[in-house]
């Protein structure tokens, strides 16, 4: 019939395993703040989110504070430069979810006027030189899509690019 | 042993077919702020929350985890139930015993669905079972349909029953301002709407929404401080009996028909019709709304169409059911069975505005799984 | 500092593309049987409960009603009548493909001679007007079977 | 609060691949805590069950174990999430004064879906989850925070999975049992740094249940009932930039919390035995921390001591914990199922001697974002 999908079907010791696939699509909202956040992206700015009650400038931007359940309002532009609190050397390939090719790294960055981390890759990097601490700035991707890939990765300070 | 519980704050958002300025937790956060404004109670004041959906709806893995920026579980209890279409009554039976154990005071149960985030129907067919069911189960109206059609053989009723329940339920939702769908309808609409699958048309389907609701439950020692008139919770019951779809019977429904019995015993009802002065009811058909009374034991076998023909269903009827305009109006899927208790509490509470029946001192609500499992609630105005 | 500029007001929708999950599913002993039987010998299995003697088909473990092992097979054969049926007008996404399903398509729950409970499958014939609830139908092997439930192709009506 | 007691509790052995399908793995264990209860369905009036529709590969995931759990014709519910969290629930039902005894299960076939795809399904789809991210990955840099505050070493970690694969030799129902060295643990595949394979838990396939009931009960029907003195669960931030990754508060909350209700002011003499959730080899000494066995800082000296192996004041994870057996929202009903066979005097090999007072942990979410805590007691007061 037309709508069979044909999938594996192995038998093993007179037992059936069958090969199954869920494959519905989805398209989720980002909501008036993400949407604004990946707006900003568009120009090569990092917008966060500040809740004056806590003194806490959310990136990425949220809604409401986790923390006093106040809707946030005040929208700060954050630099794209940030400290490195944490990372991993990934050495392992996940080819539908990983966008770099192993090993690669993730890392948790503060960016300056920033109070969260952001978690995201980072790349254009010797990995062997990766430290906690050290300086990453982040990289645009050239033709945006409105996603968290929009950046692209963060990579490392040059001290040269300091002047 | 069991302490006195009640639901004490509803809040909901306005139910809609796609909600693009929200993403979930901030959908979940327009619910949970409303219920919080309701019960005059800030984040601090809730002890724990339950929250539910379906997953494949959305495709978010440890929704509990994920929700706490809109649920405001940040340092807080929280736990995840789930049931499928029943999940409200699955959240609202879960926040009750957290209170009733005595571990904690005050509970917030949240439902959820963004149903505009994938294509339902995708994703609720995965729920039949992959080897042997899933290729085959196009959703649950065939066999609705099918009961529907031998009902009416057997006991003489019409189609137009039917579209007296969707008439009812739709225009019910005018008098109220969450539903998604509020449109004056006739019964000639609902007849001339397009057959999906003989003899349920469009118009005595529900729709699939976008939507949150908050409901917050409270223990003896405080509920009155939060509210001079708390819905007390008397029971709640569940009955489910299947694994595969085609091990239904869809004829006696048997789940259905536990369920009301447990739920009628544990609350001391003898008569619903008399005893019961709402009802918040899972239709997902307006052939449900016709059948599944007698099941509840409203009235006796064959009785429902001439109860409803006689109006007996109606806002100014003996027995309201669905002053909300109910799921055939609203239906956010996780959400939908918690909206049915919050709006029986809300009948309860004297707080249900245009939608309000006078003088409610019971009111029952239930909650139908995707196949068959059945849940429900009986709130008061009187303490246990 | 401030607002992104520009003010505009857009929203944005994030896409899952083509993500799929696959599953290897173990069938277990008695789903095994049950599709061993569609593949080697044409028939439907289903199993009889000692204590109450409901007849299940698909078979499974446990007679849930009397929760004991359940393991007499009973060889239900291939006919049986429509106990509900659904024609599927409107195409929604196939979880399997992530693509439109091809409508109209007919689902039955077909109650074989023999069993307490129904098998789920689909009929050949999807103008309503020719299918009658009790009407009885036949299973219709393919000629190339494989241990799934697409052993059997579909049903028809006698 | 009311008390109530574990009376029955059943395993699978956990392995990889297993044959059983989700149904006949329930049935399994059902039966077998009701032999372990003497009891027979007919004396349970409600039914917990425990599933997860993305590891499960199907919506409403609780339809495929209904009739195997027992639910046909009782109340029955369900809870998505780690077993300690559904035995929560089933305890509340216990105590609600409309239920005796609850039964509560948990199932997970891990190896037949895709692990690493399935959790990066918990990341937030507007933001991180395109990072392809997961809970390797993730685990990875909460390791390397936590170890580079406190100088915790890679040694030290490797020590956690060196003592639990050794005491799993000891549990039957172990998936990874394995005499291994803290050189093995070095020289294995490095996965995400600091994290190698031998500081990951195995893909495991299994099912849990337990039966709990009223004193009233309990008293009625068991021979050795285990009283639970107190549960707490708790849950952190959602987003990992949020949070102190280095502690968990939310654990420490959450073991406050269970610890006051059971009267317990100083955990590491007051306890006897802990299994807890080491999903990774840090995460064991991370809880150390958390559930206050010592310091902030100080787990990778803890361990080191040999004070929480099989002989010492207070053996964690007898049963050879997660890193040896890890069937996701299994796990944290099999360290309370550990827990009751150590207080009842029945865990075999694995036995600590004379142990009374024992704590089961579980996590859910992302680097551990919820936590669970039970105490439970084989004497009553």
């Amino acid at each position: 019939m037309d709508n069979e999908t044909i999938f594996e079907v192995v038998e093993r010791d007179g037992l059936l395993i069958h090969q199954g696939v869920i494959r519905v699509p989805y398209t989720w909202a980002a909501g008036e703040v993400a949407s604004k956040f990946y707006m900003g992206l568009r120009d090569k700015k990092i917008y966060g989110i500040r809740c004056p009650h806590c003194d806490i400038v959310f990136v990425p931007p949220k809604k409401v504070c986790h923390r006093c359940f106040d809707n946030l309002t005040e929208w700060v532009e954050v630099s794209d430069e940030g400290t490195l609190e944490t990372f991993t050397i990934v050495h392992y390939n996940e080819p539908e979810l990983h966008s770099m090719k192993a090993p690669f790294a993730y890392g948790i960055i503060k960016l300056d006027g920033a109070d969260t981390g952001i978690t995201h890759l980072i790349g254009e990097a010797n990995l062997n030189r990766l430290r906690e601490g050290m300086r990453l700035k982040a990289v645009f991707r050239d033709e945006p899509q409105g996603n968290y890939l929009d950046i692209k990765c963060f990579k490392p300070i040059e001290r040269a690019n300091h002047g | 042993m069991a302490r006195r519980t009640a639901i004490v704050g509803v809040g909901q958002t306005y139910h809609t077919s796609k909600r693009k300025d929200v993403n979930g937790q901030e959908l979940i956060n327009e619910a949970v702020k409303r219920a919080l404004e309701d019960a005059n109670l800030t984040l601090k004041d809730i002890d724990a929350i339950i929250i539910g959906n379906m997953d494949h709806f959305e495709a978010i893995n440890y929704v509990d985890c994920w929700s706490v920026d809109g649920s405001g579980a940040f340092m807080k209890p929280i736990m995840k139930v789930t049931t499928g279409g029943s999940t409200g009554g699955t959240l609202g039976a879960c926040a009750y015993y957290h209170v009733a154990s005595g571990f904690f005071d005050v509970v917030m149960a949240i439902g959820w669905e963004k149903n505009s985030e994938s294509d339902t129907q995708a994703a609720i067919s995965t729920c039949a079972d992959p080897i042997l069911e899933r290729d085959f189960f196009g959703g649950a109206i065939g066999p609705n349909a099918a009961e529907y059609a031998m009902y009416m053989k057997e006991y003489g009723a019409t189609q137009e029953d039917a579209a007296r329940v969707a008439v009812r339920d739709h225009n019910n939702a005018l008098n109220n301002p969450y539903a998604h769908l509020r449109k004056f309808i006739t019964v000639e609409d609902v007849m001339n709407s397009p057959m999906l699958c003989w003899p349920i048309k469009l118009l005595d389907s529900c729709p699939r929404s976008d939507g949150a609701c908050a409901v917050i439950y409270a223990s003896e020692d405080r509920a009155p401080k939060i509210t001079p008139k708390p819905a007390w919770v008397h029971a709640t019951a569940v009955s489910h009996d299947y694994v595969y779809f085609g091990d239904f019977d869809w004829e006696a429904m048997p789940t259905l028909e536990a369920t009301a019995t447990r739920v009628y015993k544990r609350a001391g009802i003898t008569n619903p019709l008399k005893e019961i002065d709402v009802m918040e009811l899972y239709l997902p058909f307006s052939t449900c709304g016709v059948i599944w009374m007698e099941h509840m034991w409203v009235c006796s076998r064959g009785e429902s169409p001439s109860l409803i023909r006689r109006g007996v269903f109606d806002m100014k009827g003996e027995l309201p059911v669905n002053p909300s305009g109910g799921v055939l109006s609203t239906n956010p899927i996780g959400a939908t069975a918690l909206i049915r208790i919050g709006e029986a509490a809300l009948q309860v509470m004297g707080k249900a505005g245009d939608r309000q029946v006078s003088n409610v001192k019971t009111a029952m609500a239930t909650a139908f799984g995707s196949c068959y499992w059945f849940e429900a609630t009986i709130l008061r105005a009187t303490k246990p | 500092m401030g607002a992104p500029a520009g003010g505009e007001k857009k929203l944005l929708e994030i896409s899952s593309g083509e993500a799929e999950h696959v599953y290897y599913w173990h069938c277990g002993y008695y789903m095994s049987q049950f599709l061993l039987g569609l593949r080697d010998r044409k028939t439907i299995l289903g199993i009889k409960c000692p204590r109450c003697g409901r007849v299940y088909v698909p078979p499974r473990e446990v007679c849930g009603r009397c929760f004991v092992t359940m393991d007499e097979w009973v060889d239900l054969g291939t006919e049986g009548y429509i106990y509900a049926f659904t024609v599927v007008k409107l195409p929604y996404i196939d979880p399997n493909t992530g693509k439109p399903i091809k409508v109209p398509r007919t689902d039955i729950y077909v109650k074989l001679d023999g069993a307490d409970t129904c098998l789920m499958h689909w009929l050949d014939e999807t103008d309503e007007k020719k299918i009658a609830v009790g009407a009885r139908v036949k299973a219709v092997f393919k000629k190339r079977r494989r241990g799934t439930i697409h052993d059997i192709e579909y049903f028809k009506q006698i | 609060m009311d008390r109530a007691a574990i009376i029955g509790v059943g395993q699978t052995k956990y392995e990889r691949g297993k044959t059983k399908n989700f149904a006949e793995l329930v049935y399994e264990v059902v039966r077998k805590a009701l032999d372990d209860a003497g009891m027979e369905l007919d004396d349970i009036d409600n039914v917990v069950t425990t599933t997860n529709d993305f590891w499960d590969g199907r919506t409403i995931a609780c339809m495929a174990i209904a009739e195997a759990a027992g639910s046909y014709g009782r109340d029955a519910t369900n809870v998505e999430g780690d077993g300690t969290l559904s035995s929560f629930y089933g305890l509340m039902r216990t105590l609600s004064g409309v239920y005796n005894s609850t039964i509560v299960t948990t199932h997970c076939k891990v190896s037949e879906g895709s692990p690493r795809k399935l959790f990066n399904q918990a990341f937030d789809p507007v933001y991180d989850r395109l990072l392809g991210i997961d809970a390797i990955s993730s685990s990875a840099l909460q390791a390397r925070a936590y170890m580079n505050k406190f100088g915790i070493t890679e040694e030290q970690c490797a020590l956690v999975s060196v003592k639990n694969h050794r005491n799993a030799k000891n549990n039957p129902y172990a998936h990874l049992p394995l005499d291994i060295t803290v050189e093995d643990v070095m020289k294995s595949p490095m996965l995400a740094e600091p994290i190698k394979l031998l500081d990951t838990s195995p893909v495991s396939d299994g099912a849990c249940a337990i039966i709990m009931a009223t004193e009233k009960e309990a008293r009625r029907r068991a021979k050795r009932p285990i009283w639970v003195k107190g549960v707490a669960h708790c849950t952190d931030a959602y987003r990992l930039g949020e949070r102190d990754l280095t502690y968990s508060s939310a654990l420490e909350t959450a073991a406050k919390k269970a610890y006051q209700m059971a009267g317990i002011t100083d955990p590491w003499r007051q306890i006897d035995v802990a299994e807890v959730y080491d999903a990774f080899s840090y995460m064991e000494l991370m809880w150390y921390e958390g559930l206050g066995f010592c310091g902030r800082g100080e787990g990778g000296k803890l361990i080191e001591s040999g004070r929480t192996e099989m002989g010492g004041e207070l053996p964690v994870n007898p049963s050879g914990g997660v890193l040896s057996a890890h069937s996701v929202q299994v796990a944290g009903m099999a360290r309370i199922a550990e827990a009751v066979l150590q207080l009842r005097g029945e865990a075999g090999k694995r036995q600590v001697p004379g142990a009374k007072v024992a704590l089961a942990h579980g996590i859910n979410g992302i680097c551990a974002q919820t936590h669970c805590v039970w105490i439970l007691s084989s004497e009553e007061r």
